[in-house]
């Protein structure tokens, strides 16, 4: 029941969060650029798995999971 | 000699390199830093020097070393870090060691911005270093004019073992246009035989140790050095000057500007040549020894001289002196990494011919 | 259900509202910066902090900390920040500096400053090149690595050696703390924050000149992706600049 | 007659070699040309631009005034540079992700699912099939001179995507 | 305030001390080494900063540290050593910190000699560094005004947030002479609370940060600012002109000289007066901001003007501009440490008034 | 009977007839630029050097050595003569610099060549003072020491810690051959000498960069007897400035 | 009126001293005083000199054209400032080592053994006794003057010296 | 028999040479001084004691012992 909150203008896709998720939440939207022209990542935790470990935030290189409740 | 189609960096380095540059040291710094990278590649490919040097005082320091040995050998850099060689250039003008360097001027002051700027006049011609000394600087405007004063400049410096420059800005360095390079150099080697170091030899060979410093204490040998190299800097300023002098001859206004901006004002001059507005441009091309006798006689008899710089009006100091009273000199410029276009220097023109109603047919024509 | 969650992660305070992070997809400096404003916070000392930006990607600071900031010229930081700290001694003064800018241009700086044991932190980001300028090689680039100048990958011959910038300051009788870290995984950075946050209190405790270097992904210099670049930090520069900590006066002294 | 063309967009979208194929081409049939990049600030904040100039005679100013041809690949583009288009000048817009709608009444648009073209295309690349289009809607350089040039700039650059310029470039042609 | 005898060098340490300066940055270089060892030990005694910068790159950029929070500091340093610091003062006036910075000026260029010089005109005046800036520059003759114009130096660094030059020849630093040291600073103190870096604050006191920074990147943010820092230009150049005018209401020839030089002139004023011949003495005292317009009124309608320094020529290019043709322009000067002395001077002046018969009672006199 | 006496001392060979030595008595460059003289000598190389002067009290080299030479601005030597070797690679180049030369203003030159491995010979005087200038504190000055600029003896508080150039150099790859001698003694100016020689064999067999620090007197900065000076070098300075071999890759690597 | 003192001989003569007493004293009078020192190269050479400029008005060029006194230490003092003197001026010459005779005729000379006289005090010095004697042959400045600049001069210097410099200008005075 | 030659104009009188002679052969002139206006040392060695070590020379700063003949 954790959550995690990306702010979808500051992420310049980079996977970071991604490749550290232990439980594989983070995926790339592939249809849509920001208005930097980035392409982003979204949170997709459909079965409440997230565990606020934090860890994608913590290596998120540009504050762009700027919020994790847990 | 076929076309090639290369940036101005680029071609600033190959220009160098066929001229026979032996050594390349230097720092990176944007808008020159093709410049370098060109030069990691190329010159180690020929066997030739390229030394990623820690620091621009480290690459200067460096091209002493090489210019002592009578090395052709050259350093590149921008704007605040031109600043950090001030130190250097005048030991080597001092010391009468050759070396080139090519300063491609980004906007100041400080680390301003890295876009194009001609901000850097005073640090190269009055130069920032102490003493009485002087640097050449060969100010091109377009990138085959840069190739070809590249390969000048290291004639100039070998000849007169001085410490020369070529000043470009960064619309120079990053833009690209069709060019034609030389194979070789054009311009012929100069023996440096009666100075150079390289050891006092054996044998038949051998001599007495010579010395090349910065310093020279006692007495009146200071004085004595500087009076001789000023005698050389006479000698420079009689024949070396060069300058192009476009529709001047039946102009009422006469443009002064140097470098890219001196193109962007060609511009102008032909667009207001169209409506019938005498208007001619003089470019100096080396900003020292600066044309001064050239613009005097150009500008005479004229009604009016508008320095165009994209700067607060530095060169506008030595087209002053130059002209001495004799015409009045009005000023357009800008500052902080502004560029100037073609319809902003025509509508300058108009105003002035309008306002001090310069221009016979003016009236009628526009 | 949300007001019963508890807020694990948030941006820290010294950061603008509107910050803007001038950095590639993937950079260090992102992380870097971040741990240092998290430490501050932690400390309690941003309010009294005053920030010595360098040259290199990193120069924007005032983009996006709300701290007072001073801007230095290449290489020349650890002077900025003497001044300062001389002049507010009960400020707590960092600099925050490139590899380039403090190892290659300005170690002469970098290293009085750590012989006069100058009680200011330093913060150094060493990505093993200069990646503002486009990636070129650095004096700590490692053995091998390919940069914008050196095609062919850093040769010895032609190129020299790389600079162990902690090895050599910690050699410096004023330094009180030296550390190299790195920024690849999130228990490096776990690392990495305890590492800075000694380095602020060191010089809290008015033990002398504080140093960290943290090893940190340049993709875009490097040409690799972000993940690549952690990889190869992980796998190829701490082999070179090996992670540890070289001095600790913190413990004995404090 | 000198034609001067300003391309802009964002970083990635490759504006910059746009512009360059577009200076080889025009050097190749013997013209004059100039090309000026962007950098610096603008460049940093992931948006980028070029300016060309072609003309048979010599060129004197290398900075375009009011640009006779605009390509623009997103919105910052089009707002950005719209305003500085000469009366009469021809505007291509990427319509895949410009939303904002042409303002100008005295310059000429063409607003075109450019980015949709390039990515119904294996590998297909968005600022060579503008080109290709900019081509055959403009004719101001032939497109034997374009084709060489891609050949040419694609070999310097990476030999591997020749192909995929190509294909590319004739769907943009055709479009 | 009774005089003591004091080196030009000390009594600058100590005005600087009076003045509040609460930090002292230095690396040592003839001929002004007093001033840091001076420093070494009166600012310790008295709980101030002192700094043996591991170089004069180092010592600046203190300067900038220090200056960025508001506070009173000074360097010091000479000729090719200013050389180095070029960067930094262009950063100071893009980042607009104050800093007071000492200028002993030997013979140059390059090392050159440790004696005395005015070469370095060029170097201060329009600067080393890169881009559109401008440096107050200060050029006491007697080491009294030197005294005065130390103080003043930190209060022009407070007042526009600019880098401020004190510039003294080797002879001002060396030469010893009674003097009236001010117990405190003589001009009042500038408040610096809306700029000076101290942290954000904590409760009421809390702000938002402040960043002081040469690096202005992005569209027109450079331009704007340099622009606005040319207005505080503007504004120096209307308040602050300092020269000293002697003798020159019925003069026929002006000479120009500033510094020692200008000294030796006035020894030579007086000697010509005894002969009845009519010149004058016109001053700088501010070298920037020039006194352009007033040294155009004081010499209008006069024979000639002779500048004289203590090298190949350098500040007679502001003489040229500033009189732009109204008055010829002869110059006399020396180079590398050679000194100029009074008769020398008297000669000159005896020559010119022959030449070209300047002086109405000049025949009948001599 | 005079015939029959050998020649076991002279002046060597590349000092010119009518030289000139500018220093104080009892300075120890007098002797360290002898030594240099003879080594060049017995290697036979002195007709193919190019010395490097640097700014201090050897400045004027051209005043006495009959060999090529150039004169680099203060600090900046090592960048000096590594230009001058990369375009005369068959000749041989060593700079000849002081402590404030070498390690206070122009540490940053002086490491990168080293870590550039630079094929050239540094021959560093520490008299741990700004001899030409009068005798000022620099890097290298001791804890206590009494200079121009630290009247009461060098404090660590005010004046920062004393660098050790060999130490500093010693951890560059790049360098080839490290000692640190001393001239106090006639013993120690033997070792002064076989170290000299082994720097310039170390470039002979392009192994890399060659560094000799050798510990000299001042008396004049110092303000002792010349002979109160050597006394010093011996109980005081090479105590904190320790003598010694720190690197030699002319065994391992000829 | 305006008085130019040239002091010279070698670095260790204490030149340099005698010339700051000098200036010293001409201030406790109330006196306008400037005192250029030599430095650089000359120095370097092993030589020292210093000039004085003394008057009731004030002083513009403190640099000395023709000296009106001369006091050289060694034959290097001669030969290189006797040309400068002004005609009519006086040169005090330390004839303990001075081999040189004067050779000119528009200058008085008083060539003395002021070497032998300070080698006959105990801890004499020839700086100071050249000074005593100067001050009573030129009567430049008072005697209470010389000796209260001595003893402020001294005691800044170094304390221990004021007897032995008070002996040694005594003794010179009395030359 | 040994013997060392000294160039007095260009001897210093630091007396480091004296300091080092094992045999205490090398004195201060105290009445002259030399063209430069530094005293100097003299050999004396009135019973041919010199070793012909050369320490002396090896150790002075000047070259003003510049042979020793042995
Ligand atoms: C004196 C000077 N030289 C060169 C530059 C150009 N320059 C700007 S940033 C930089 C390199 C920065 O590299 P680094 O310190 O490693 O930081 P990074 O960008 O990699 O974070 C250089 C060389 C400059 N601004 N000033
Ligand atoms: C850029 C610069 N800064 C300062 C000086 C002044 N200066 C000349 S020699 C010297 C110190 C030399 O000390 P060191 O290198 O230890 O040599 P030493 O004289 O002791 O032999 C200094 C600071 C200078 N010439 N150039
Ligand atoms: S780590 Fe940050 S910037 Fe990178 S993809 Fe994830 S949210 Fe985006
Ligand atoms: S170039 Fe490198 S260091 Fe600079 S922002 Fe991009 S990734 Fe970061
Ligand atoms: S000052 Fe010191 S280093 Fe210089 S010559 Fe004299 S004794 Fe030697
Ligand atoms: S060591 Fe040399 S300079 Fe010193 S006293 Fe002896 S001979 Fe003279």
């Amino acid at each position: 029941m954790s959550e995690i909150k990306i702010d979808k203008e500051k992420c310049k896709s980079c996977m970071i969060c991604a490749s550290v998720c232990p439980k594989g939440l983070i995926k790339l939207n592939n249809e849509h650029v920001n208005h930097a022209g980035n392409k982003y990542v979204e949170f997709v935790d459909k079965n409440n798995e997230c565990l606020g470990c934090a860890l994608c935030a913590m290596s998120c290189p540009d504050m762009a999971i700027y919020e994790v409740l847990k | 000699m076929s076309k090639i189609l290369m940036k101005g960096n680029e071609a600033i380095a190959q220009a160098a390199i066929n001229a026979g540059c032996q050594c390349y040291f230097g720092y990176p710094i944007t808008p020159q830093n093709e410049i370098g990278e060109y030069m990691s590649s190329k010159m180690i490919e020929i066997g030739r020097t390229y030394i990623s040097a820690e620091s621009e005082l480290a690459a200067v320091n460096m091209l002493i070393g090489a210019g002592s040995t009578g090395t052709l050998a050259m350093t590149s850099s921008s704007s605040c870090a031109i600043a950090l060689m001030q130190e250097a250039i005048s030991s080597m003008a001092t010391a009468e060691i050759p070396g080139v360097i090519i300063s491609v001027m980004r906007a100041g002051p400080g680390l301003g911005d890295i876009t194009p700027s001609q901000a850097d006049y005073f640090q190269s011609v009055k130069g920032g270093g102490n003493g009485d000394y002087r640097t050449i600087v060969l100010a091109p405007s377009t990138i085959s004019e840069a190739v070809l004063l590249t390969q000048k400049s290291f004639y100039l410096a070998m000849k007169y073992r001085n410490p020369t420059m070529l000043l470009a800005d960064g619309i120079l360095g990053q833009m690209m246009e069709p060019v034609e390079m030389p194979e070789g150099n054009a311009f012929s080697t100069v023996n440096t035989d009666e100075w150079a170091l390289d050891g006092t030899g054996e044998g038949a060979q051998k001599r007495d140790g010579r010395s090349l410093m910065s310093l020279h204490m006692g007495d009146d040998i200071l004085e004595r050095l500087n009076h001789r190299i000023f005698k050389k800097y006479a000698q420079i300023e009689e024949k070396e000057v060069m300058y192009e002098n476009y529709l001047c001859d039946d102009a009422d206004i006469i443009i002064t500007a140097f470098g890219t901006v001196a193109r962007v004002a060609k511009s102008a001059v032909n667009a207001a040549r169209e409506k019938g507005i005498k208007v001619g441009l003089f470019r100096p091309i080396t900003l020292w020894p600066f044309p001064s006798k050239e613009l005097f006689a150009t500008a005479k008899n004229k009604k009016c001289v508008l320095d165009i710089e994209l700067n607060m009006g530095q060169m506008i100091q030595d087209v002053k002196i130059a002209l001495n009273g004799s015409v009045p000199v009005e000023f357009f410029g800008k500052t902080g990494g502004a560029i100037i276009n073609s319809s902003e220097i025509y509508n300058k023109i108009l105003e002035l011919s309008k306002e001090k109603q310069y221009g016979t047919n003016l009236a009628a024509s526009i | 259900m949300e007001q019963t969650l508890q807020q694990v992660f948030k941006r820290p305070e010294p950061y603008k509202k509107n910050y803007n992070y001038p950095f590639c997809a993937g950079c260090g400096h992102g992380v870097v910066l971040r741990l240092i404003a998290e430490v501050l916070e932690e400390l309690k000392i941003h309010t009294k902090t005053i920030a010595t930006a360098s040259v290199g990607c990193s120069i924007n600071l005032d983009k996006f900390y709300n701290l007072d900031i001073v801007g230095a010229d290449h290489g020349r930081a650890p002077c900025v920040a003497t001044g300062v700290k001389r002049s507010k001694p009960d400020k707590i003064v960092f600099t925050y500096q490139g590899d380039g800018d403090a190892a290659t241009i300005g170690f002469n700086e970098l290293m009085h400053t750590a012989l006069r044991g100058e009680n200011i932190t330093t913060i150094c980001v060493n990505n093993t090149n200069f990646g503002m300028t486009g990636g070129q090689a650095s004096a700590t680039s490692i053995l091998g690595q390919v940069t914008a100048t050196t095609k062919n990958g850093r040769d010895p011959k032609i190129s020299g050696y790389p600079a162990k910038i902690s090895e050599m300051i910690s050699n410096c009788d004023g330094a009180a703390f030296v550390a190299r870290v790195a920024i690849f995984s999130p228990q490096s950075i776990i690392k990495a924050k305890a590492a800075i946050k000694k380095a602020f209190e060191c010089q809290i405790k008015g033990l002398g000149f504080a140093f960290v270097e943290v090893i940190a992904a340049c993709p875009t210099g490097w040409k690799l992706k972000p993940v690549q670049a952690l990889e190869y930090i992980k796998n190829e520069v701490t082999k070179v600049h090996r992670l540890g900590i070289f001095k600790d006066f913190t413990e004995s002294m404090a | 007659m000198e034609k001067s063309i300003i391309i802009a967009g964002y970083g990635g979208q490759g504006v910059l070699f746009f512009g360059t194929t577009l200076a080889q081409a025009a050097m190749i049939e013997g013209k004059n040309t100039t090309w000026i990049p962007s950098y610096g600030a603008e460049m940093r904040g992931g948006h980028a631009n070029c300016s060309v100039k072609i003309s048979d005679n010599e060129i004197a100013s290398p900075i375009i005034d009011n640009a006779d041809y605009g390509i623009f690949l997103n919105d910052k583009a089009m707002e950005k540079f719209e305003k500085t288009m000469a009366k009469g000048a021809l505007v291509i817009g990427n319509s895949s992700i410009i939303e904002k709608s042409p303002s100008r009444d005295d310059v000429n648009y063409l607003m075109v699912k450019l980015g949709d073209c390039a990515q119904g295309i294996e590998g297909g690349l968005l600022n060579i099939v503008t080109f290709g289009y900019f081509v055959n809607k403009t004719q101001i350089i032939k497109k034997e001179s374009a084709l060489s040039a891609l050949e040419f700039v694609s070999k310097k650059k990476n030999p591997a995507f020749l192909k995929r310029n190509i294909d590319s470039f004739e769907a943009g042609y055709k479009l």
